[in-house]
């Protein structure tokens, strides 16, 4: 087995086992710190698919800043763990199952299409390649980004004031 | 050897995962996790595909980047829904906000 | 080389960053700054362990080793203990990429990784993650209330940081660090950037939780703040975290706009460390000189002076490199 | 370039034994005493009133908020900075655009009084 190999199935258990706890654990808190192990897993993995540029924005935005996020209204809302509320609806099993068709479904097609399995080149320097793609090519895609990260912060600072008038 | 069909069996779990705890979940920021963990598995995809289908291109990884940019829009948006239904409702439970129930 | 020898080299670099901070940075730091705050309050500081009362902090780590760790029955044990492993291995990990000096080989450095800057950022930004576990882990309401304006600051800060590293890369043309202190081979980057210096060094003592910025752990106010509930070796685990992270931002400081390693006659490494303690020494002047903020003041600094400031610092810089100079 | 995240990984794998390595010390050192009030949570010496998980000011999340959308914003101007000296004059002021929105973003924050810590 090479080191690639052994560093995927470390990363793909450590995402898996914390995804888990995320999905199920009874504890709100619990399940939202789980979600920094799950993230960074798949930042490892992102690593090994030679996107380190994405990876980095992984760790910066979603460990630093959404889990900061959600770890922030959890506490401004339960004002506790949520231990002694039922966690979980009536529809658990049928969730569960369709959960399941679905990872079959999914993996029975990944399974049977016949992929191009030769890794290619990547440029070698990705930040520059997607600084160039994005001044180039993706220029649209570039400054519609901003305008959506403005209707979002508009919308979400509207939405989460404190209304005065009620 | 790891091949690109590897990638996609830990994606496809990652996303069964998420998909069960926002189709299970009573609290609402829990359901928001969920879909944080199927945009994660997107990513792996997407990140995957670059890297085995078009080693040339970067547009696998700025997809990725886009769909990082739009998950935090949508837990800015999405935990700002939930605060304010919570200042409203005095709950984060999905199933008790029930004011569009006839 | 063989891959064994390329793990040994990786476990005995991780071995020296480590104990070299947790000497360097953490020991002689609170030391240092037992004598400076002593120094500049017309005081001698520690004298009594060992001459001039150099053996202070490790007399200090001895006491602490044999204290109690307690773990308070309300707490929530899992994420008050990952919280105490998160915080320091968060601060440490950021020397990965900072350059320490250099060799006829290459550079010192434990890896100069290509996204250098950005990785120093995204790891430094896992510390709030850190902090907010820690504050609520402890179900302490001096420790949650600590933790959450902990976050709130560092969150605050952590943009200006950003523009300021892109403002840096901008000029330089990369995020490898080692890039950055070769491109200053002429000139410092001070010299062209100094609202950047300026920027950086009053966001890095915010992020850091230093006094004027030290709303966090007001003792009057919060005990402690964040680790109020911790004991013994933990205590100590935090404020190796605190400190570890007060000289990354000094060192990135010193290879951002100090030209790094460089200067004359005198090792890469000597001047590095000069450099370093210099930063470090404006720190701790800064902390023992200044009232502490209020907590609007505060964040009214980061986001209405120094985000405004420092983006029109990038469009300007941005406008001499890609249209002045071209 | 695997070979340079190999040597990161060994640091956080090592590291991390590094920073447990005091429980263990402190697991042979440390005394332990049963006194039961030792467990109770700090509250400057008085019996501690009521739990600490409680609700919090909202002001808190709307600067967390303010900050997640600047931290997006930012991750863009990484790989543009990268490669701004090649690029030259038209991408200077697409990128000039790119940062006037989020301005803008930042002037209706301001506006609103969502700076404020009120």
């Amino acid at each position: 087995m090479t080191g690639e190999a052994i560093a995927f199935y470390v990363l793909a258990a450590i995402t898996l086992a914390a995804g888990a706890v995320v999905a199920t654990s009874p504890n709100l808190m619990h399940s939202a710190v789980a979600l920094i192990p799950a993230l960074l897993g798949v930042t490892g993995l992102y690593v090994l698919l030679n996107a380190e540029f994405v990876a980095g924005i992984q760790v910066l935005i979603y460990a630093g800043g959404i889990t900061v996020l959600i770890l922030f209204v959890i506490m401004l809302t339960e004002g506790g763990t949520g231990l002694r509320i039922r966690q979980r609806n009536e529809q658990a099993a049928i969730a569960a199952a369709v959960a399941a068709a679905t990872v079959a479904l999914l993996i029975a097609v990944a399974g049977r299409t016949p992929w191009a399995h030769e890794p290619g080149a990547l440029p070698s320097y990705t930040p520059g390649a997607i600084g160039q793609s994005f001044l180039g090519p993706n220029l649209p895609l570039f400054e519609g980004t901003s305008v959506v990260l403005l209707v979002a912060l508009v919308g979400a600072l509207l939405i989460a004031r404190k209304e005065t008038g009620e | 050897m790891i091949t690109l069909t590897h990638y996609l069996v830990v994606s496809a779990l990652v996303f069964g995962l998420g998909l069960y705890a926002a189709l299970s979940r009573r609290n609402a920021v829990a359901m928001l996790m969920g879909i944080e963990l199927m945009l994660n598995a997107a990513n792996i995809n997407l990140v995957a595909f670059n890297k085995y289908g078009a080693p040339g291109a970067m547009q696998g990884q700025i997809f990725a980047l886009i769909v990082i940019t739009l998950a935090a829009c949508e837990a800015a948006v999405g935990l700002a829904l939930i605060l304010a239904a919570y200042r409203r409702f005095e709950t984060t439970y999905v199933d008790d906000l029930n004011l569009m129930r006839w | 080389m063989p891959w064994y020898v390329e793990v040994l080299r990786a476990v005995a670099g991780t071995i020296i960053i480590f104990s070299g901070v947790a000497i360097v940075a953490a020991m002689f730091g609170v030391l240092l700054e037992r004598k400076v705050s002593g120094w500049i309050q017309s005081r001698i500081g520690p004298t009594h362990v060992g001459p001039r009362g150099l053996l202070q902090t490790v007399a200090d780590t001895i006491k602490l080793l044999q204290k109690e760790h307690i773990v308070p029955r309300n707490a929530d044990a899992l994420i008050f203990a990952s919280a105490v492993v998160l915080v320091p291995l968060a601060a440490l990990l950021d020397y990965v990429v900072l350059p320490f000096g250099t060799t006829r080989w290459g550079p010192l450095i434990f890896r100069d990784l290509n996204i250098g800057v950005l990785y120093f950022a995204a790891t430094s930004s896992l510390i709030v993650v850190g902090i907010l576990m820690a504050g609520w882990g402890s179900n302490n309401k001096y420790a949650l209330l600590g933790g959450l304006r902990s976050a709130a600051q560092m969150v605050s800060y952590e943009i200006p940081i950003g523009l300021v590293l892109i403002t840096i890369a901008l000029l330089a043309g990369s995020l490898s660090t080692v890039t950055i202190v070769t491109m200053q081979a002429h000139l410092w980057f001070i010299v062209t950037q100094p609202i950047s210096f300026l920027i950086f060094l009053a966001a890095a003592t915010a992020e850091v939780n230093r006094a004027p910025f030290d709303l966090v752990e007001a003792e009057s106010e919060l005990v402690a703040g964040y680790f109020s509930e911790y004991t013994g070796m933990r205590f100590a685990l935090f404020q190796l975290g605190e400190y570890a992270e007060m000289f990354a931002m000094a060192a990135l400081a010193v290879t951002l706009f100090l030209g790094g390693w460089r200067g004359p006659v005198l090792p890469s490494v000597v001047w590095f460390l000069i450099k370093l303690y210099a930063l470090v020494f404006v720190f701790m002047w800064v902390r023992w000189t200044f009232p502490r903020f209020r907590v609007d003041q505060l964040l009214n600094f980061s986001w209405k002076v120094l985000i405004p400031l420092a983006l029109l610092n990038l469009v300007g810089t941005a406008y001499v490199v890609m249209v002045v100079q071209r | 370039m695997l070979l340079d995240w190999g040597y990161v990984a060994i640091f956080v794998i090592v590291g991390a034994g590094m920073v447990s390595l005091p429980f263990a010390i402190i697991a042979l050192l440390s005394p332990r005493s049963s006194f039961p009030h030792k467990l109770d949570t700090y509250e400057s010496g008085v019996e501690p009133v009521g739990q600490a998980w409680s609700q919090f000011n909202v002001r808190y999340y709307m600067f967390s908020l303010i900050f997640v959308v600047f931290d997006v914003e930012i991750i863009y101007l990484y790989p543009w900075a990268v490669v701004a000296r090649s690029l030259g004059a038209s991408a200077f002021y697409s990128i000039l655009v790119f940062l006037a929105i989020l301005v803008l973003g930042l002037a209706y924050a301001w506006r609103k009084g969502a700076l404020e810590w009120s």
